[in-house]
């Protein structure tokens, strides 16, 4: 096929991708500031009234001494599944479509873990002594303990910010160098920084080539391990409807789930507000949402198998637990949960369906609503029916645990809105790759462009 | 002694598990439920030994009480033929604690009394202890405690005020069992004799229907009754070998 | 001193040709600068080696033997029974060292990078002499196509001939271009 | 290094100046203040840091008169435990008695001598000196006694023995007084009265519950508010446990109580009918030949009329129950039958002890181990003929009225609130020229006083009491302050000898640390035989140090029956106010956690949880679960609680084990005036009650009032510990049949105090 | 043109080096509030009386437990009441002015507000009684306090965090009078697990470490309860 077969030329998408972050309109300050107020108030401020004050800030109770601040953990970790995780396993299969988008689906991978690290510093009673978990040696001599999966977390969660910078840094040098030659000033100077002195000769490529597979080699199973570890937070306990083999699977599945549908959401975003429109393309709804549907099909078999078993045990802790769940105060969540993440997901069978934008939009804001109320179910309803009748009780969230709750996608996309002016939020060099390279051409006329 | 030397002995003490069954003491209680009538007189000895918080009307009903010994109460049966059973329900001081295990910065442990440990000043309150424990004896400070003045005068100066953001629980009165030791030693003896050491709660007991000691001496109170055809474990059978020993209620033979 | 001649090619192949025929002339292995990795580079100028392999074997190594070792020195150093476990404890301890093999990996690798691509840029001239005043073309990063040759000047000619037979759209001196 | 223009050394300069500045600011932000170390001037003997001391006393919270010893670090009362030396309670302590240290430590404390500016019962009240105060109201007296109307001074006083209650009779004749009340709220009048009746006794028997193998309590809850309880706890403990045949306990009351909840059968009979089961009982006994007395004629004839058949119907107990419980009252003994509380506080409620004795007679229970058996002569004085009964308040209230009283001197009792039940009474209080409180706290006797003369809180004061329930010999505590008095305060001996002194009669006594000196000499000397102590100093010491001297001396009492007593024999039904169709429900009020109200203001008590209903902070109404169906009610819906008399709110608390045609309701709460942490909290039921009286005792019949409950439509959230009551089939409280507990007899601890 | 990154590290030269000196500066300002204005070896604090523990238990030697008699019996040490001073002092030094202070409290009935030099957290239960009792020398922790004129945290070669503290822990004889005692500045946990360590502390000297026993002396409940 010819050159006019794809009317995009390099100098196009260069041109574009440096625009998007060179040439910056008013609404973006307006979007920034606003996203910055929010944080400030419904984030920064109830949490360190609640610093203050201390737990009690919250909703937490007795039985429920885990509360929305944990379900947040969970899901701005289950958020952060699929970005990296889809990207390295699509670079590994070297799947072109993944081209366009898997930029910046890392970067919500990214921003999500930094969420998820401040939400842990939410949820903890004293916070001020948060790096006893981190082994250092010290004149006490004590040492965490590791036999602990909340330890497991915090060695998981390193690691995996760790890998996933390192991995969408890698991947950006190259460009950051593209955008090095069209800056100056300050700009130019952190670009210079950013990217290293790239000067992408035929060594630096193959070097990078390389390295990227490894990572990608390393973070796949890292990505899977990160979940189950944050599953057995609640697997390794021995309560009921939470002490369950079928945990790490389910929420591995979970998390993907959840993560492709904020890309899906992201995608949306950047293709309508950056116009990204010749890049992010039907093509890519298409195939997100069908991995969208395949994953909340295997998402509704594991919750099915979930109340399954549960009612097979016969235990009477496990069947009042999941009856509590399905029945109980906090039902009405629960049905809203099936509906948003097993019956709407099966829109996504019709092909018009998944490539017509705003109703994947809306979709993937109903599965993410979802994935949330299943993450606060988990902890809600599971707490609240233990062994001891007697000591039941029930957990409902405080204003300023949802303040928070909504600061911390303030938060996010704070950090999103950064990132979109810094990092070449396409992947130009990898676009670049999918298109067919430029033919010969009479020098002579080309030869003028370079004057 | 040279820092492999410390590791090769600590290897040596602790590769196997079980390592409770040889401490020195192995404090135990046991709870007649055929003699408790569930007045509630423990729960208050346990707030007057213990520095627990009057934590207020609001705290009560939002169920934030922090009462680290409670009565249960499980009504069997409808009018006429009704009955109430009462259990006090604390700290179980399980051998296989599953709180332990939970704990990130280990301020929940086992000590060499086959006590379960909580350490107030290294606890940083992720509450997964409070969710791991199948009792649900844990309780936590969700903000700081006061005390109208003078009321505050009557605080014990053996235990510790916690603060806020902190898991607590009964402790067996670990201060009271400390003191039996330093007396013990004072004069000269290496072991506490049984029945020398008392929790607040056993010690008031109208009753009398709590006892109290240690498991390793066969002679001690708690021995005898331990493996008597009455005595059971709450929750047994999630195996947290716990070390508050029940006695069944007598069913009456009409 | 070595001199710098850049050829810039509109397309790969031309590119490609032209870097073949200077490594045929012996004027010594020519760099390319693409936009994008270019396939069949070695076919032409022969098989890249690269380290980065060993650096994450060495690492993953590393992060395993000293993660196992960390849980369990630090638990019998000060000795805190929990939940009837040993202190010593395999499942958890892991987890642990699973976690520190693919954090050290990781590290490893990009340290690996580093070394073998000689970036960042300007700090291993030190080490690596010739690096010093290597050319850089602007467009190279957009969708032109460098051949970068470094020779004595009586070579120059030779070699700029060679470039634009092969269809360069534009020769530079690299050389001039270093201030 | 390239050099560095001068730009860029300020810059640098600033950087580090900045930086050391925040540094400074840092660390002083988290430094820890500086503390002090005061010393004693003149350290005492027995004193020193860091170290407990222990001094033994006597609790006051109730009249049971349980030795305490408490726990004192630094010269601070630290922590109440038993006094395990003590007969009564050996070791025990029941929650109130725990809770004494928050009277001593309580906030709402009166801190000295107060005197009402404004009108009465506004907080017009202005500190005065002790002085003033006392001038006041001696002044008031010495008149009355110039003028010989030294009868015009009423003294009302709470349940005191011992010294006290020496010291305030002496006071009353030196004023020329008869009006000497010692008033509870709780005090059993019907028991003494029934037990004058049938046996002729002056004191209260003891109820050997340790011994008995059969005990069955008509209403009596003696584990937690009847006579006293730790030690009926005990001895219950005892009676189960220990290596013998295992005690049985059956309760007879339409509300179950925690001793019902003990008890191995719950019988709820109608209110008011447990005399007639009793008589019900003997009947069959005495039809049935297992008694076998010479006046086995006599008892045929009281007891005809009583057959089971009628009893039955009369008091919804089924005839099989019955007879099943009275043969193995009698065979299944040593048995014992007690009766109180609910089953007392009826119109018939002399009568129904009575019978409750009868059935003990026949039983063969008198005078034997584990039945009832009779106290020897108390050591200090227990003045129980000058316990006013309801009769007698009103005949006070109605004195006051008719202005033959000019001075009340009310020594911490709180009357307008437990006599709530008829505003008269207050509004006779008010007719009172000068009303003097001697309480420590504020309540609302005292908010209507003219002068307030506030006395110590018992750990501050010397004292001795001797405990009116008898333990089977004859026994007395001193209680000495623990620690030093908290605020200017005075002991309320030392305010009556101040009176008595200021108004002409100086007693011999320079304190009444010398009184309770002297009166304990008096003790050893006539008991020099039973106490080795070779002189009264080391006796002093040595009781001092033990909290507790005691003097075993059996009575025996083999008691035969004249025919009046027998002839006496016979139980009424029990009347109620208001007619059953406009008031479906008979109230029943009980004794709470917090007493008859005085532990309201302690928040440990608040905050301990209702041993049956778990229920904190406030108050409830009781009913049975079909009934609330019937009223479609759900629990914590506010209902009004209507009676004759008035009408109180309370929310609906659905209670198991409680018959249909009752409600109940704790005693306790409904404060308006007694600290922060009782006012306004739930309703006080004793408001609503009808002034029906047992002509026997001249008592309240307090279970005699009929009340209707009217839905408000409002609801709120009982606050309560308990989430479902319910063991889902998870076997947490297990059970098991009697043999197994006869293979392994479990033995009870020994109580040591840790040293 | 050239790419390497050199020209942008310069040109952020100034910058890295201002950050650089704010840093170093407040951890300079940090210590030197913490060693010099806070540390009472270079500022201890003024007492009410300026009393000399080295006229006192230096000069005179008298010991230690004659006034802080509690010291062997009680967990706290005990701060002498006002009459123990004046049983000398009514005889000995009448006249010198600071004993006048102490009769002035003495007459007015008056404790003396010492100030605490020696303070450890609430959550820290220390006893006294224990230590004294097995021959610790009261210098060990206190230093030596009898050649103080005013008293002050003894600080000497603060081993501060170390990795494995008992393996470098310096307390080498317990009868140590002002030899070498191991000192943090402010006392830190370290400091009493080292001792307790290298002395392996254990209940009564008869756990059977080799069973698996657990030192008492290391068990975290022996001071924090």
């Amino acid at each position: 096929m010819q050159g006019d077969a794809n009317p995009l030329k390099y100098t196009d998408i260069h041109n574009d991708v440096v625009a998007s972050i060179v040439e910056t309109g008013s609404n973006y300050y307006v979007a920034l500031a606003t996203a910055l107020a929010l944080t400030l108030i419904c984030f920064f401020f109830p949490w360190f009234y609640q610093l203050y004050y201390g737990i009690g800030a919250a909703g937490m109770n007795h039985p429920g001494v885990w509360g929305t601040y944990l379900a947040s953990f969970i899901f701005w970790i289950g958020l952060s599944h699929s970005g990296t995780l889809l990207s390295c396993v699509l670079h590994i299969t070297n799947s072109s479509w993944r081209k366009a988008m898997y930029r910046s689906a890392e970067a919500m991978t990214l921003f999500s873990l930094v969420v998820a690290a401040m939400m842990v510093m939410v949820h903890v009673g004293r916070p001020w002594f948060i790096h006893w978990t981190i082994p250092y040696p010290n004149q006490m001599e004590m040492w965490p303990n590791f036999r602990s999966p909340l330890l497991f977390d915090v060695m998981a969660i390193t690691t995996y910010i760790t890998g996933s910078t390192v991995f969408i840094y890698m991947g950006s040098i190259p460009d950051f160098a593209a955008v090095r030659d069209r800056t100056r000033g300050w700009r130019n100077t952190m670009y210079s920084l950013l990217s290293l002195g790239w000067r992408g000769t035929d060594t630096e490529w193959h070097r990078l080539h390389w390295a990227y597979t490894f990572l990608a080699v390393l973070i796949i199973p890292l990505a899977v391990s990160v979940h189950s570890i944050v599953s057995w937070d609640f697997a390794m306990s021995i309560v009921p409807a939470l002490h369950q083999t079928i945990f790490a699977p389910y929420f591995v599945v979970g998390a993907i789930y959840s993560g492709t549908a904020g890309i899906v959401t992201v995608m949306f975003v950047l293709r309508k507000f950056m116009d990204f429109g010749e890049y992010i393309t039907e093509l890519h709804f298409d195939n997100l949402g069908k991995l969208l549907l395949v994953l909340s099909l295997l998402w509704s078999y594991i919750n099915l198998v979930e109340v399954f078993t549960g009612f097979y045990s016969g235990a009477s802790g496990e069947i009042e637990a999941l009856r509590y769940r399905l029945f109980g105060f906090y039902a009405p969540l629960y049905w809203e949960m099936i509906t948003f993440c097993a019956v709407l997901p099966l829109l996504c069978a019709f092909k018009r369906f998944r490539t017509s934008f705003v109703p994947m939009l809306f979709l993937s804001i109903a599965i993410n609503i979802g994935m949330y109320t299943e993450r606060f179910l988990i902890v809600a309803t599971s707490l609240s029916r233990q062994y001891l009748p007697d000591a039941w009780g029930l957990y409902v969230p405080s204003a300023v645990e949802i303040s928070i709750l909504v600061g911390t996608l303030a938060l996010f996309t704070t950090l999103f809105l950064l990132f979109v002016k810094i990092f070449p939020s396409v992947s130009m060099y990898e676009v670049k790759e999918t298109m067919d390279t430029p033919k010969k051409i009479p020098a002579a006329a080309s030869g003028g462009s370079l004057a | 002694m040279s820092f492999l030397d410390r590791i090769a002995e600590g290897w040596r003490k602790n590769r196997k598990p079980g390592y409770y069954e040889n401490f020195d003491y192995h404090w135990t209680m046991t709870i007649d439920l055929d003699q408790c009538s569930g007045c509630g007189a423990c729960v208050t000895a346990c707030q007057a030994e213990n520095n627990l918080p009057i934590v207020g009307e609001k705290a009560f009903a939002k169920g934030r009480e922090v009462k680290w010994l409670r009565m249960e109460h499980y009504w069997e049966g409808e009018y006429p033929d009704v009955k109430l059973n009462i259990i006090p329900m604390l700290c179980q001081h399980c051998d296989n604690a599953p709180c332990e295990t939970v704990c990130p910065v280990s301020a929940t442990y086992h000590n060499q009394d086959g006590l379960n440990t909580q350490i107030y000043n290294r606890c940083i309150g992720t509450r997964s202890c409070a969710v791991y424990c199948p009792y649900e004896v844990r309780y936590f400070n969700y903000n700081d405690h006061t005390w109208d003045s003078p009321l505050d005068q009557q605080l014990n100066p053996d235990v510790s005020v916690r603060e806020k953001g902190v898991m607590e629980k009964c402790t067996f009165c670990i201060q009271r069992v400390r003191q039996a030791k330093d007396a013990a030693k004072d004069d000269g003896r290496r072991r506490v004799r049984d029945g020398e050491v008392q929790p607040a709660c056993v010690q008031t007991c109208p009753s009398q229907a709590m006892a109290f000691g240690d498991r390793n001496d066969p002679e001690s109170k708690v021995s005898q009754t331990l493996d008597g055809p009455r005595a059971y474990r709450v929750l047994d059978e999630l195996n947290t070998k716990s070390s508050v020993v029940y006695l069944k209620k007598v069913g009456t033979e009409a | 001193m070595t001199h710098f001649v850049v050829g810039l090619f509109g397309d790969p192949e031309s590119a490609l040709s032209a870097a073949g025929s200077i490594q045929g002339a012996d004027l010594g292995t020519p760099e390319l600068m693409s936009p994008v990795p270019i396939e069949g580079v070695e076919e032409v100028l022969g098989e890249k080696k690269s380290v980065i392999k060993r650096f994450s074997l060495f690492g993953a190594i590393v992060g395993g033997v000293s993660g196992f070792l960390l849980a369990a020195i630090t638990a019998v150093l000060y000795a805190h029974p929990v939940g009837g476990r040993p202190i010593i404890t395999f499942p958890p301890y892991l987890i642990i060292t699973y976690e520190l093999t693919i954090l050290f990996g990781i590290v490893f690798t990009v340290i690996g990078f580093f070394v073998s691509a000689r970036l960042p840029n300007g700090l291993w001239t030190s080490f690596w002499k010739q690096d010093e005043n290597r050319p850089y073309v602007p467009e190279a990063a957009v969708d032109k196509f460098a051949v970068s040759i470094g020779c004595e000047v009586d070579d120059v000619q030779r070699a700029e001939t060679i470039l634009r037979e092969a269809g360069a759209e534009a020769i530079r001196d690299g050389t001039e271009e270093v201030s | 290094m390239p050099n560095i223009d001068r730009r860029d050394f300020i810059k640098l300069v600033g950087a580090g100046g900045v930086g050391v500045g925040a540094g400074v600011v840092l660390r002083e932000t988290i430094r820890d203040p500086r503390e002090h170390l005061i010393p004693h001037v003149l350290a005492p003997e027995d004193y020193s840091s860091g170290v407990a001391t222990w001094y033994n006393s006597v609790c006051t919270m109730c009249k049971s008169g349980c030795g305490i010893s408490v726990r004192t670090r630094e010269g601070r009362a630290k922590k109440i435990e038993g006094n395990p030396s003590h007969a009564v309670n050996q070791g025990g302590l029941c929650a109130l008695g725990q809770a004494g240290l928050q009277v001593l430590y309580n906030p709402d404390r009166l801190t000295g001598p107060l005197i009402q500016s404004g009108t009465r019962g506004s907080d017009g009240f202005n500190q005065v000196t002790w002085d003033a105060g006392l001038g006041r109201v001696a002044s008031r007296i010495d008149v009355l006694k110039a003028a010989g109307r030294g009868d015009r001074v009423a003294l009302l006083t709470h349940g005191v023995g011992g010294t006290l209650a020496t010291l305030f009779e002496r006071f009353a004749e030196s004023i020329g007084t008869p009006r000497l009340h010692h008033y509870d709220y709780d005090h059993p009048h019907a028991l003494y009265a029934a037990n004058h009746q049938f046996f002729g006794e002056q004191h209260l028997p003891y109820y050997d519950v340790k011994n008995t193998r059969y005990l069955l309590s008509f209403g009596a809850d003696f584990l937690s508010s009847w006579l006293s309880p730790v030690h009926h706890s005990l001895g219950f403990a005892q009676s189960r446990g220990g290596d013998h045949a295992r005690g049985h306990l059956v309760q007879i009351e339409p509300r179950m109580s925690l001793s019902g909840a003990a008890a191995d059968e719950w019988v709820p009979a109608k209110t008011g009918t447990e005399g007639i089961l009793a008589l019900g009982l003997a009947h069959h006994i005495v039809a049935s030949g297992l008694y076998r007395g010479s006046d086995a004629d006599e008892w045929r004839q009281v007891l005809a009329g009583y057959e089971l058949e009628k009893v039955a119907a009369q008091t919804d107990v089924s005839a099989d129950t019955l007879e099943h419980l009275a043969e193995s009252f009698v065979n299944k003994g040593p048995s014992l039958a007690i009766g109180g509380d609910g089953a007392a506080n009826n119109t018939n409620g002399v009568d129904t002890l009575v019978a409750i004795n009868a059935l003990n007679y026949l039983a063969g229970n008198i005078g034997r181990a584990g039945g009832v058996l009779f106290n020897p002569e108390p050591a200090g004085a227990i003045p129980h003929n000058r316990q006013a009964n309801f009769r007698d308040m009103m005949s006070l209230a109605a004195a006051a009225r008719g202005d033959e009283i000019e001075v009340l001197i009310i020594n911490d009792t709180n009357p307008v609130f437990t006599m709530a039940d008829n505003p008269e009474f207050a509004a006779a209080m008010s007719n009172v020229p000068l009303i003097v409180s001697l309480s420590s706290f504020m309540d609302e006797t005292t908010a209507i006083a003219d002068v307030v003369l506030p006395s110590h809180v018992y750990l501050e004061s010397w004292g001795d009491a001797f405990p009116e329930i008898g333990v089977g010999f004859s026994i007395g505590a001193v209680s000495q302050p623990v620690v030093a008095p908290l605020y200017n305060t005075q002991a309320t001996g030392d305010i009556v000898l101040e009176l008595a002194k200021r108004t002409g009669d100086t007693m011999p006594w320079s304190s009444m640390e010398a009184c309770v000196k002297d009166n304990w000499r008096a003790i050893y000397e006539q008991s020099d035989s039973s106490t080795q102590a070779e002189s009264f100093d080391t006796f002093w010491t040595s009781l001092l140090k033990a909290g507790v001297w005691g003097k075993s001396n059996h009575r025996d009492a083999t008691v035969t029956l004249d025919k009046s007593a027998i002839a006496g024999v016979g139980v009424q039904a029990p009347e109620f106010s208001g007619d059953s169709a406009d008031y479906p429900f008979v109230l029943q009020p009980y004794l709470s956690t917090m007493h008859d109200g005085r532990g309201a203001n302690l928040p440990w008590v608040q905050e301990l949880p209702d041993p049956m209903t778990s229920v904190v902070y406030g108050s409830w109404v009781e009913l049975n679960p079909t009934t609330a169906e019937e009223l479609s009610l759900v629990e914590g819906d506010l209902v009004n609680i209507e009676s004759p008399e008035g009408s109180i709110q309370a929310p609906v608390l659905l209670f198991p084990a409680i018959r249909p045609d009752v409600v109940a309701m704790p005693i306790g709460q409904g404060h308006t005036n007694y600290g922060r942490y009782a006012n306004g909290r739930g309703a006080n039921p004793l408001e609503i009650l009808s002034p029906l009286i047992d002509e026997g005792s001249g008592g309240l019949a307090s279970n005699a009032t009929r009340v209707r409950i009217l839905a408000t439509g409002d609801h709120v959230d009982i606050v309560k510990t308990s989430g479902k009551s319910r063991d889902l089939g998870r076997d947490i409280v297990q059970t098991t049949s009697g043999d197994d507990h006869t293979a392994q007899m479990n033995n009870i601890p020994i109580t040591v105090i840790p040293t | 043109m050239n790419v390497s990154i050199q020209p942008a590290l310069k040109s952020l030269r100034t910058a890295a080096l201002m950050a650089l000196f704010a840093f170093i500066g407040i951890c300079f300002g940090y210590f030197f509030n913490f060693l010099i204005t806070d540390n009472p070896q270079v500022s201890a604090p003024e007492q009410p009386i300026a009393f000399s523990h080295k006229i006192h238990a230096g000069d005179n030697d008298i010991p230690c437990q004659y006034c802080h008699t509690e010291a062997r019996r009680s967990p706290s040490a005990g701060v002498p009441s006002v009459n123990k001073c004046m049983g000398c002092h009514t005889e000995v030094a009448t006249e010198s002015p600071l004993i006048r202070q102490v009769t002035e409290y003495w007459e007015n009935k008056e404790p003396i507000p010492w100030i605490k030099v020696h303070d450890l957290p609430d959550f820290v239960h220390f006893t006294h009684k224990r230590h004294v009792q097995a021959g610790v020398a009261c210098q060990t922790c206190h230093g030596p306090v009898e050649t103080m004129d005013r008293v002050a945290v003894h600080s000497r070669n603060n081993d501060g965090p170390t990795l494995f503290a008992s393996t470098t822990g310096q307390i080498t004889n317990l009868e140590a009078s002002n030899s070498g005692a191991t000192q943090n500045d402010h006392w830190e946990m370290g400091l009493c697990l080292n001792c307790h360590k290298q002395h392996d502390v254990v209940d009564g000297k008869a756990v059977r470490a080799a069973e698996g026993g657990f030192d008492n002396g290391l068990d975290c409940w022996t001071c924090h309860k």
